[in-house]
């Protein structure tokens, strides 16, 4: 019976992008399995709960499209990992912190690459910020005291569309009692967004040229001369570019947010290390901040994830032993397109549907093994795929809001299907006995806080 | 007679050579060569699972196959001798490298000769992006050494470099020259877009035309001395530079303002 | 001669809520290989709404339904998809030493079919 | 698994006990030292060695949402200094600020077992314990920042000291720190609200918030004693790294009067001369106060030359240091409460101002009369990473050595300090006291610190050598709560180590004047913020005594 089995889940928290709001309060249907409200979420956060369901005739674990137990698979996947000379982890932005810390094990055990949908999001940011550093917040800063917003190359209106209400616009906070009264809000791109009519203002910049308004930004910001020719060149006039210099010099608190306008495009980590720049340039006349919107869910906290465990954020190749970065060689895109690794284990992510054609191609073609709550391309293609429950929804867990912020999940119901973390811990025991048969004492760290139990073998 | 390493076996996966180099077979027979290891992904195997090493190293070591393109790590960290090359080769050629010279035949992959000190890498086909350049997060790149490459190289040549020459022939990538301190860039022929991004101090100098960043200054067109010098040097080295282009006249402009403006850009523009 | 134009994938609204429902879903697929083209451009191509493009560049290709927006939200020159299996098959793999590969601003020949 | 052992023949230092140098078997069973074993143990010859307590760390930056940040930011630092893993243990990459496995490993090797981090914000507090997770071998707790908390400021305002004391416990437990931490109290809102500006003078009020660093230094020593928390606050003062800085630091000494107050590198507080202009050493000063008041203990922040990181809760200070270079900088401000600032830095021995830091924190270890009250730090990464302390450790024991080395610095700020006048030697004895047992006794950690029945059994072992860097820099064995990590130098088995924190009681209806104030000014829920029991792993909650 429908209806009646019902539960509140209060204060839960959404994990379709990264604003990450945990202001949730989701109506449970128990009996149907099935979120049936979701209190304060926006039009991708209604979706992302209202699209939820339990393919419960789904096999939890498939070895080359047949369905197969998930011991079976755990330990055909932990041989195909042992067996691989150059395996890559990917994906991991849409999991659990937890989940994340079992990914970069296995890599470290197998000696393999683990990289994260940050290489193709906020990648040349994080390249940015090891060249420039940045001066940045949390979200609640710019609630509180920002009284100039600038969003540049991004859409939240359609990506983030609570980023407004609750963080940066329209957020009423300590000194800006007013909300959107109290601060000005400037919107800079190539076409006018849905995001534009939330601004006091809208500059748009030739396509390619963002790189050059920054830079002209820059010079203007510390006095210096630039080309009278900067409106051909960007398409936007001197005076207007002046006019936005003072007002990034007189403001009491500004902000600066920066989309994939700038990360996707030519110039890539140039581009968002021209507007940290310009963001630490201004701390001279005033305070002021900048901050990548990130997208998926939790991709900051495998940003953390990966950081803490090896000293850097994504890119990471384990072949000698220890941890070595370098975006160009150890990132995924990279690795596949040259046909330089020999199997794959790709985790919450669907890199056969949106990497480019070339790494596709490779894909194809070497043993995969994937983690993922549905259906996708790569799970279609995997010789292992394993159905695993949804963060947030089906799981507890940590995530990492885009300003670094930690939250605790609230699992609303369960799922039959394990967690990723469960499914990851069983391949880490699995490789590392593989690969240390003379060695099993050595695991002597207790299991991470969610995985108290494997739940689906009773 | 050098010592000719000559391929056997294509890798399967990348494999990193760092043990070629001058320095570490210097007085190792062919067969303590072969025994020298690689790494080929994630295992340790030996010199002599992927080449057959014969010949008697008298300062020169010779790479010989058709699948170097995946060996890495070629002269890394080496400090004297030559490697000459027959063939392609793959990433970080020549890194960290302090001396000596590596001579391609083919083409070579991304990051040649990062952060090198010393030394001099010729690459006859192409080279991939961040030829010359910093690696990430670090704030200088290459300190001294040459690079001269014959055809063309891709983007963030010469990044962060303090001291040095980077010669091309060909055409180079976007953001030439950037965040330089200080040192040589020349390229022949067409500069990608935003050279000199940051640059502090060092001269690019470009036989074409190119559009330049906003916060470069034209200040002059003229027919710098020096460049006659230094285009003798680079004839030297094996580039081609035609009398009227050694003559000039150039336009010089100074940037980046953003930084301290005392970097320089000459372009021919005769 | 098919005419340059510069592609622009991005975000869309319906692009995220119909990716909840699934990606081999029909809403998925069609969100993901519409066009939208400056309404102008659009007349002085011959184009038409629902017409079938085919978007190409040395990399690959991809047939899209096109789309009008009005002439002051999207530039002359200028199309935008919401990102899918389309825009992927247009995207270079070099990535410069950065592990991104230019997934917007792409120079596309554009060309009605059928 | 933790075995049953005996460790025979050792010199044991244990100055808690007042055992110097005495040959002494030492007996574990049960993860604790014990008189007599009830089974037979294994015995271990350490005959000819040293015997101390595990070190304990009272002032470090090791983990947590800052020095993730500092670990993103330096790749090149990393690259330099890799980790390699064993069968036993993960890999990492070292560098000034080491992954969280190399953290512990290292840590380990040196014979630290216990480590503090000394700055973590209430909204991090949940990311600086998953980070402790992952930092092997030692016990750890963090102190959480507070002097900056806008709602505590307001309390302090209105002079509602009952209420302060209450949202002071309840924050504490929230986050499950160890104890409160004071950095530039009161000077956060100058730096984000003010165009970047600072704070002069301590009883200065800010306008905003209407209360002097001064009230709120006062306020929290108050509090936190009342708590009885086993550690007072940690503070770091205004003014740090300014010249003429030395009288803030004696002020906020005597805002304690004879109450606990523990100040933390205070090297850095130590500088007299003009503001603006070069510093010239007060260590003399300082150290006299800190001589006469038994109610003060100090950790050094000694700076040593090379690599290090600036990372610090005191944004406005980083960014003054940004201004010589102009290099890589972060300033992180969080919401209602703190920030920080983060830059690469080098010590150079050339430098006037760095040698003489250098010099200040080696007079301030010499000038001290009372070894339990002076705690051996860098305040990693800050004055160079704890790496550095066993060559810290041989110039404070060996004069001769300590001389070469001052040959090698500014001589100008050699002249400016004490230094070649002082000839002290460290004993092993007094080495044990400012490394173990002392900062065991100031963070009131009663099983840690010496090998009395009941202790903790984290037991180094060290070959005693004539050249005390190489001596400290590879014990042979390293206990850690009973098991054997490192034997002959090598590690035998991982172990995640214990998170210590603190429970003081609180009175629960000032929840009802928090949530208020979080739910206008935060940006999360009020229901998401308090740290639950699922992220402890082993832990051990250190009792409050009121």
């Amino acid at each position: 019976m429908s209806g009646e089995n019902v539960k509140i889940v209060e204060n839960a928290t959404c994990t379709f992008c990264g604003c990450v709001c945990d202001d949730m309060v989701l109506t449970v249907d128990l009996d149907q399995k099935r979120i049936t409200k979701a209190k304060n979420a926006c039009i991708l956060g209604r979706a992302w709960y209202a699209e939820h369901y339990i393919e419960e005739d789904a096999p939890a674990a498939m070895i080359d499209g047949k369905p197969a137990s998930i011991d079976e698979a755990v330990e055909e996947a932990a041989k195909t990992l042992v067996d691989a000379k150059f395996p890559i982890t990917y994906g991991l932005s849409d999991t659990t912190c937890e989940a994340q810390k079992q990914a970069v094990a296995i890599a470290d055990i197998i000696k393999g690459s683990i990289d994260t949908t940050t290489s193709v999001c906020h990648g040349p940011s994080g390249i940015a910020f090891q060249g420039v550093g940045e001066s940045t917040m949390t979200l609640g800063e710019v609630k509180n005291r920002a009284d100039l917003v600038i969003y540049w190359g991004g859409n939240p209106a359609e990506s983030h569309p609570r980023h407004f209400g609750r963080y940066a616009v329209t957020a009423k906070g300590m000194f800006t009692p007013r909300g959107k009264k109290d601060r000005t809000v400037v919107v800079v791109d190539v076409r006018k967004t849905p995001s534009v009519p939330a601004a006091n203002q809208f500059i748009q910049v030739k396509p390619g040229k963002d790189f050059e308004l920054l830079w002209a930004l820059r010079a203007l910001v510390k006095n210096r001369k630039i080309s009278p020719n900067i409106e051909e060149i960007t398409g936007v006039s001197l005076e207007t570019i002046q006019a936005l210099v003072d007002k990034m010099k007189n403001c009491r608190y500004g902000a600066l947010f920066f989309g994939m306008g700038l990360t996707m495009t030519r110039g890539r980590h140039f581009n968002s290390g021209a507007l940290i720049a310009l963001a630490t340039d201004l701390n001279e006349y005033t305070h002021f901040v900048a901050k990548p919107v990130r997208g998926h869910g939790n991709v900051t906290g495998a940003d953390n994830v990966m950081s803490w465990q090896t000293g850097y954020p994504f890119g990471v190749n384990f072949s000698r032993g220890f941890p070595r970065f370098n975006p160009g060689e150890f990132t995924t895109v990279d690795l596949l397109a040259k046909k330089d690794v020999d199997a794959a284990l790709i985790i919450a992510s669907d890199p056969a549907s949106n990497f480019p054609q070339a790494a596709i191609d490779h894909l194809a073609g070497i043993p995969v093994v994937s983690l993922d709550t549905k259906a996708t391309m790569t799970s279609k293609l995997a010789h292992v795929a394993f159905r695993t429950a949804t963060y947030g929804i089906n799981t507890a867990g940590t995530v990492y809001r885009m300003d670094d912020v930690p939250i605790t999940l609230r699992k609303a119901f369960d799922s039959p299907f394990p967690t990723d973390e469960e499914i990851l811990t069983a391949i880490k025991k699995r490789v590392r006995a593989l690969k240390f048969p003379k060695n099993q004492a050595g695991d002597k760290v207790p299991p991470g806080r969610a995985s108290q139990k494997e739940h689906w073998k009773h | 007679m050098p010592l000719l390493l000559k391929q056997i076996a294509p890798p399967e996966v990348p494999l990193e050579a760092d043990n070629i180099t001058p320095d570490r077979i210097t007085g190792q027979t062919p067969a303590g060569v072969e025994k020298l290891t690689v790494m080929h992904g994630n295992e340790t195997r030996r010199i002599g699972d992927f080449f057959r090493v014969t010949g008697q190293y008298d300062g020169v070591i010779n790479l010989q196959g058709d699948h170097l393109g995946r060996v890495k790590f070629i002269g890394a960290r080496m400090s004297r001798g030559v490697i000459r090359v027959d063939g392609d080769v793959g990433e970080h050629l020549g890194a960290g490298m302090s001396g000596g010279a590596i001579l391609i035949s083919g083409n070579a992959a991304d990051w040649v000769g990062p952060e090198m000190s010393g030394g001099r890498i010729e690459i006859r086909g192409n080279a991939g992006h961040m030829t010359g350049s910093a690696y990430r997060g670090a704030d200088m790149g290459m300190t001294g050494g040459e690079i001269i490459i014959h055809g063309n190289a891709r983007n963030e040549v010469g990044n962060a470099m303090r001291n040095g020459l980077i010669a091309i022939a060909g055409n180079s990538g976007d953001f030439t020259g950037v965040n330089m301190l200080a040192g040589s860039i020349f390229v022949s022929g067409e500069l990608g877009i935003r050279t000199g991004a940051g640059m502090k101090r060092g001269s690019v100098i470009s036989l074409k035309d190119a559009e330049l960043l906003p916060t470069f200054d034209y200040s002059c067109t003229y027919q710098p001395g020096y460049l006659t010098l230094y285009f003798r040097y680079l004839t030297g080295l094996g580039l081609e530079i035609d009398d009227e282009r050694v003559r000039g006249p150039y336009k010089r402009y100074c940037g980046d303002s953003v930084e301290m403006n005392r970097g320089e850009i000459l372009l021919y523009s005769g | 001669m098919p005419e340059t134009m510069l592609l622009v994938p991005g975000r869309s609204s319906k692009q995220g809520t119909s990716l909840n429902k699934g990606k081999f879903e029909d809403e998925y697929q069609e969100i993901t290989s519409l066009v939208e083209m400056n309404e102008e451009d659009m007349v002085r191509l011959g184009f038409n709404n629902g017409d079938k493009l085919r978007l190409k560049n040395p990399v690959g290709e991809t047939i899209v339904t096109c789309k009008s927006k009005k002439a002051t939200d999207l530039p002359h020159g200028m199309i935008f998809i919401a990102y899918g299996p389309g825009s992927s098959r247009l995207m270079e793999s070099d990535t410069a030493g950065s592990g991104m590969p230019l997934s917007k601003h792409l120079p596309v020949q554009v060309e009605k079919i059928g | 698994m933790t075995e049953c052992l005996q460790l025979a023949g050792g010199k044991v230092y244990d100055p808690a006990n007042n055992i110097d140098g005495d040959i002494k078997d030492i007996y574990i069973e049960q993860g604790r030292i014990v008189e007599t074993p009830s089974a037979t143990p294994r015995k271990i010859n350490v005959s000819g060695m040293a015997v101390m307590p595990g070190g304990v760390d009272i002032h470090c930056h090791i983990a947590g949402p800052k020095v993730n940040l500092a670990r993103k930011l330096q790749p090149e630092d990393h690259r330099l200094d890799p980790h390699p893993g064993t069968e036993q243990t993960r890999s990492g990459v070292g560098g000034s600020v080491p992954s969280t496995f190399a953290t512990g490993y290292r840590y380990a090797t040196l014979g630290y077992t216990t480590a503090m981090e000394a700055a973590v914000s209430p909204i991090g507090a949940r990311h600086a314990i998953e980070e402790f997770h992952d930092t092997p071998v030692i016990d750890k707790g963090f102190y959480v920042l507070l002097g900056n908390n806008i709602f505590l400021q307001q309390l302090l305002r209105e002079g509602r000291k009952e209420e302060f004391r209450h949202a002071v416990a309840w924050w504490i437990n929230a986050t499950k720190a160890y104890t409160t931490k004071l950095v530039n109290p009161g000077g956060d809102e100058p730096w984000k609200g003010k165009k970047n500006s600072r704070v002069g003078n301590i009883d200065e009020k800010s306008d905003v918030i209407e209360v002097s660093p001064r009230q709120v230094i006062d306020a929290f020593i108050g509090a936190v004693n009342e708590l009885g928390l086993p550690h007072p606050p940690h503070i770091h003062c205004n003014n740090l790294g300014h010249s003429g800085n030395f009288d803030t630091t004696l002020e906020t000494m005597k805002t304690a009067g004879d109450r606990r107050v523990h100040l933390a590198h205070i090297q850095f507080h130590s500088y007299g001369g003009e503001p603006g202009k070069n510093p010239k050493s007060a260590s003399r000063q300082i150290a006299e106060y800190v001589n006469s008041h038994p109610n003060i203990t100090c950790d050094v922040g000694q700076v040593m030359f090379g690599k290090s990181t600036i990372m610090t809760a005191d944004s406005a200070l980083a960014y003054t240091l940004r201004g010589f270079k102009k290099a890589k900088w972060v300033n992180a401000d969080t919401e209602c409460e703190s920030g920080c600032g983060i830059l690469p830095f080098s010590y150079q021995e050339h430098i006037y101002v760095h040698a003489l830091q250098w010099a200040i924190g080696l007079e301030l270890f010499l000038l001290s009369e009372d070894p339990w009250r002076i705690v051996l730090s860098t305040d990693h990464p800050n004055g160079g990473s704890f790496m550095n302390y066993p060559k810290l450790i041989r110039l404070l024991m060996d004069r001769e050595f300590r001389k070469e080395e001052i040959k090698r610095v500014n001589q100008k700020a050699v002249k400016r300090t004490l230094l070649n006048e002082l000839d002290r030697e460290y004993t092993l004895n007094e080495i044990a006291i400012i490394t173990r047992a002392g900062p065991a006794r100031a963070l009131g950690l009663k099983n840690k610190g010496h090998m009395g029945p009941g202790a903790d059994a984290d037991i180094t072992i060290y070959d005693e050598m004539e050249d005390k860097e190489a001596m400290f820099n590879a014990p042979r064995y390293v206990v850690k709560s009973g098991n054997l990590i490192i034997e002959n130098h090598e590690f035998r088995r991982d172990y995640t180590g214990k998170f210590l924190h603190t429970e003081p009681g609180y009175d629960a209806s000032i929840v009802d004047q928090v949530k208020p104030f979080f739910e206008n000014y935060y940006s999360i829920e009020f229901d998401n913020y308090a740290v639950d029991d699922s992220y402890l792993h082993d832990h051990e909650v250190i009792a409050s005594s009121p």
